[in-house]
């Protein structure tokens, strides 16, 4: 049986819908060596602010059952250093539209990100980050209620050309209503799930694990959760979903578009498994064929 | 960095809580002293980064000491276990030609000490070797410094053996004079080092990990050059580097 | 050295902070030929409503990564049929005050239950369930905004003398605000967490693996999650709390209680291990001498 | 009900993806045929229930088949490993004395009938036993059931050994008669027999499973005498009782 696995965001289309996680990717630096970037379908790369940020202090990373915390807090050198060095440099081994995620600390930080990367050609989507749980101020609260969230949008799509993907957050009582609103500001899609707000303690020390306290949850552990909002959004818009959380094999890439999603993302198992990416890829194809699936960007919820 | 299957060829508790694995397999990817693995545990999600202590063409000694669950898991392979790392990550350290070189490690910070003294010793330096630990029982590999001929300070913090304190204490008890320095231990000792000892010199930190290979920003700490991570841009870094506050 | 294990909820001192969670040990019939129940410090029972229900179709239960979906929605024989024959059983092998964990669909369902169980002698504590996800009117929706919840509590505090917990709602945005609002209202505790919503779809059939599609998440992989807003609601309020997600050991409950918690309960565990609290009771005592903790009660966060 | 610890004495592929795992421990907790143990898998949350399919004192034989990934690393169990079981779960068949018995087993469900045969045997009931498999790759038991005296037919839904179709179309071909039936397999297979055959019976059910032992609710059923557990109160309930829809 031939199989598909082209898919089409929005007009991009990828030749297949893995896509390493903003994050755990870096941009793409440490992966080139390992195998033939081309292979993704693309890279949604390190979320990027107006200006460069260190991040928070360590520890950033806590084990958990199943997953992990992180509070690395947008770790980046600013947008200027990601259009005229990051991006050069990745492009060099990877040839296909890029994802941009942004983050801000203010709607005109957002705004004055957006602006500047949707000039960058290799830009396909950009993907607007309403969702980080590791940022004091902005961040997270932009993603926890509609309003807010719209603004968002409404301010990005106002100053960009390329498809916007708001980022949403899953620390919220009702992520349908919250996609609804940035539906009617504009969004032309959605990524989901960021990281779920967590903690750990150190038992000896009496203290977090974390510096920061708290941290944002990733991993196998959340993908029930995962699952559970796609098919919420799917079922409150009309505009394509990238999933995300846990994906850790093609039968988790096929459950999650199964939910809804139309392309996934891999984050936190490129960490423990920097192969994954590879392996998936070669995977699917195989897992198609014994479910009798064509072509995948035929699935979507029949119930 | 590789991903490979390694086989457990022995494993031995060389102190308290403290053993010594030693693996089979593939070690090409292991270029410099310094440089770790990242270790899959079963039942744990983030890998465990463990220095390398000792190497040749198809064996990788490791010390490591029970510490969390991961550790309690490793310390049960047996002979024959497969297990899968990530081999050849971080630096490592960068041989110098400085003669009087003192080579300083604390607790679990001793094993990559080891394979650097060889290097040492292959460039015809003799460094001298202070290990600091908290109490005789966690004492572990002097002999096997010694064996390499190098003269050998202990320091325990409770007095049970050697030295009564910390390293730094050990080298003002002997007065040892040194033009260059490689240590590794904990942070208040590395800091102790950077601000006592005179000379330049490279020091292995510690961070928590998401990767150990650069992907993940998780263990990215400020240095005198920007930001730097200890997995990738180190874990080795110049003393002069290191900001201490 | 000698340690104490005793804490006080609003009152009621447990000789241990050991509780099995509601839900997770039916009405103790299966457990009392494993273990003598007195070991525990209490059992907080299958949630009970005012109606006798059967619950939602199988299948009810999904495995997840450390964890698993239930959706069994309630099944219980009614609050009569829970005082005039359930607790009596289990009375005769259980001499501590019980937890009552009642649900409702209307505010009026939460009071007539709640008077009801609160004439009953070896009550010891009122657990009002605000937060079920598997049922589809009331349930979670009275746990996910301050005013339900408050409404509720305001209601079960007129008709009852017994210190009142409210269980909430992990799938909120805010989880302090919703607690504030119920301490003002007399809440005089708080039980949390209650399940993530979740989903998983069997990609074989393409049908969701639960009957009703969405289940709740218990189970380590929420543990994280639990610690985060036990923290949180400890900061809010200033009632006691009982923490629950995920706890299975000894070092969990030691971590919990750090977190603010000054009990916990032990759910999902108990089914994959059925000594698990057991065990848990014996491991404790070790754990606070090699952490030098000489009274649980003592336990909260330093930070 | 206990939690023990079991230990491999052999594991062999009997049929297509279907394993026969011999168990050695304390199997006391087991009293009837149609009981099931349930299993602890690496890397699983979850148990995973498993019909005894033949005991003694000491050893226990279960068959599977490889469904899902917690069955795959079943698969892979070798001679020796230990596992966690809690043992002697669920009612299990009560032996009736009606002499014109048919047990009727359909794919996985055929296990527990095995010993169910042997019982029957003891009480002086021989009965006639009809297998139902998807093709003749998935046939398994025929020649233990037929070394038990015991007349064996099968079919398969494929035709490729036996009757071409259902256990129903087996029964209607072979004319076979009966006066009490046992039965397990998957819920279609059950709810035809329940409709077809005239004469009471009792029939195991399968459900997925929280706990496997009464305390969760997870796998409750409307039965005619109200909800039932089928981990608790069965997984083996009377004709009678079942209610079709
Ligand atoms: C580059 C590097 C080299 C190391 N080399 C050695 C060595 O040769 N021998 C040795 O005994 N130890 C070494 N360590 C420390 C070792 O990694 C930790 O002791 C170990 O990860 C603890 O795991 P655990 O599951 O037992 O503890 P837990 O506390 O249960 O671990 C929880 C999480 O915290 C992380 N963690 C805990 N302590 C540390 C730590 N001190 N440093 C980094 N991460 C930590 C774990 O990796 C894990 O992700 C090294 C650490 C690093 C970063
Ligand atoms: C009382 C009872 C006795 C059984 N006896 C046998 C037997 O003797 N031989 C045999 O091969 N199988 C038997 N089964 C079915 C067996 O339990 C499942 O095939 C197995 O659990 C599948 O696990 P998995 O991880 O491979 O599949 P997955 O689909 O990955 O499992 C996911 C979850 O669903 C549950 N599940 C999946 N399929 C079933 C099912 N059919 N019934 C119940 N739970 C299910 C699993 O236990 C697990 O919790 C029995 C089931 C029950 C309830
Ligand atoms: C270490 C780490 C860093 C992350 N950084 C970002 C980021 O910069 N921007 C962003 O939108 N999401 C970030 N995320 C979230 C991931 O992109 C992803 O949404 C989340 O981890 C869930 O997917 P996973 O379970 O596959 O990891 C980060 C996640 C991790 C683990
Ligand atoms: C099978 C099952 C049934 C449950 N039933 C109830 C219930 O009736 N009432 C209630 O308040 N919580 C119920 N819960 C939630 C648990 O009491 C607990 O809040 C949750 O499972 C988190 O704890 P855990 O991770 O330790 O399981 C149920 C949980 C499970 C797994
Ligand atoms: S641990 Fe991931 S970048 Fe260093
Ligand atoms: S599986 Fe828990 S009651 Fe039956």
């Amino acid at each position: 049986m031939d199989v598909n696995m082209k898919v089409n965001l929005s007009g991009v289309v990828l030749d297949n819908p893995i896509i390493p996680a903003s994050g755990t990717f870096g941009f793409g630096e440490e992966f080139k060596d390992l195998y033939d970037l081309n292979i993704l379908g693309s890279i949604s790369f390190k979320g990027t602010t107006r200006e460069p940020r260190f991040g928070n202090p360590t520890p950033r990373i806590a084990e958990c059952p199943s997953g992990l915390l992180n509070s690395v807090g947008l770790q980046n050198p600013g947008i200027d250093a990601v259009i005229n060095e990051e991006i050069p440099k990745l492009c060099k081994y990877f040839h296909k539209p890029l994802i941009a995620n942004i983050s801000g600390f203010s709607i005109d930080d957002y705004a004055y990100a957006c602006e500047k990367i949707d000039k960058v050609e290799q830009v396909g989507i950009i993907e607007v980050n309403v969702s980080c749980p590791n940022v004091k101020h902005g961040g997270m609260s932009f993603g926890t209620n509609p309003e807010s969230a719209a603004e968002v949008t409404k301010a990005v799509k106002a100053v960009t050309t390329k498809p916007v993907y708001i980022k949403l957050s899953p620390n919220v009582t009702d992520i349908a209503s919250i996609a609804k609103a940035c539906e009617e500001a504009g969004a032309d899609g959605f990524t989901l799930i960021n990281t779920l707000l967590g903690m750990r303690i150190d038992i000896k020390t009496r203290k977090p694990v974390l510096a920061n306290a708290m941290g944002g949850l990733s991993g196998p552990a959340v993908f029930p959760v995962a699952l559970r909002m796609v098919y919420q959004v799917y079922k409150a818009v009309s505009v394509p979903i990238i999933g995300m959380g846990g994906i850790s094999s093609a039968a988790d890439v096929i459950e999650m578009m199964m939910a809804g999603a139309s392309a996934v993302q891999i984050g936190s198992a490129n960490l423990v498994d920097p192969f994954i990416c590879k392996t998936i890829i070669e995977e699917l194809p195989k897992k198609m064929r014994e479910l009798g699936i064509k072509s995948l960007s035929e699935l979507k919820p029949t119930f | 960095m590789r991903q490979l299957i390694f086989e457990v060829n022995n494993i031995r508790p060389i102190a308290d809580k403290v053993f010594e694995l030693i693996l089979l397999g593939d070690t090409s990817d292991i270029i410099r002293p310094g440089q770790f693995v990242n270790i899959r545990v079963d039942g744990k999600y983030l890998r465990r980064p463990i220095s390398v202590c000792d190497w040749d063409e198809d064996s990788l000694t490791l010390i490591f000491k029970v510490f969390g669950e991961g550790t309690e898991i490793m310390s049960r392979l047996q002979k024959g276990d497969k297990i899968d790392i990530l081999s050849g990550l971080g630096n490592g350290f960068t041989v110098t030609d400085s003669k009087k070189a003192l080579l300083v490690g604390g607790g679990v910070g001793v094993p990559p000490l080891y394979a650097l003294a060889k290097k040492l010793i292959e460039q015809g330096v003799k460094p001298v070797v202070i290990l600091g630990f908290a109490s005789s029982k966690d004492v572990f590999y002097k002999n096997e410094f010694e064996s390499l001929g190098l003269k050998t300070y202990v320091a325990t913090v409770d007095g049970s053996e050697g030295t009564k304190g910390f390293v730094t204490d050990s080298i003002k008890e002997n007065n040892l004079q040194c033009d260059y320095f490689y240590a590794c231990g904990p942070m208040p000792m590395l800091k102790a080092l950077c601000l006592e000892l005179e000379c330049p010199g490279q020091l292995s930190l510690e961070e928590r990990m998401g990767c150990g290979f650069g992907a993940c920003m998780g263990c990215s700490i400020i240095t005198a050059k920007g930001s730097k991570r200890v997995c990738h841009d180190g874990p080795v870094f110049y003393k002069e580097d290191l900001l201490w506050t």
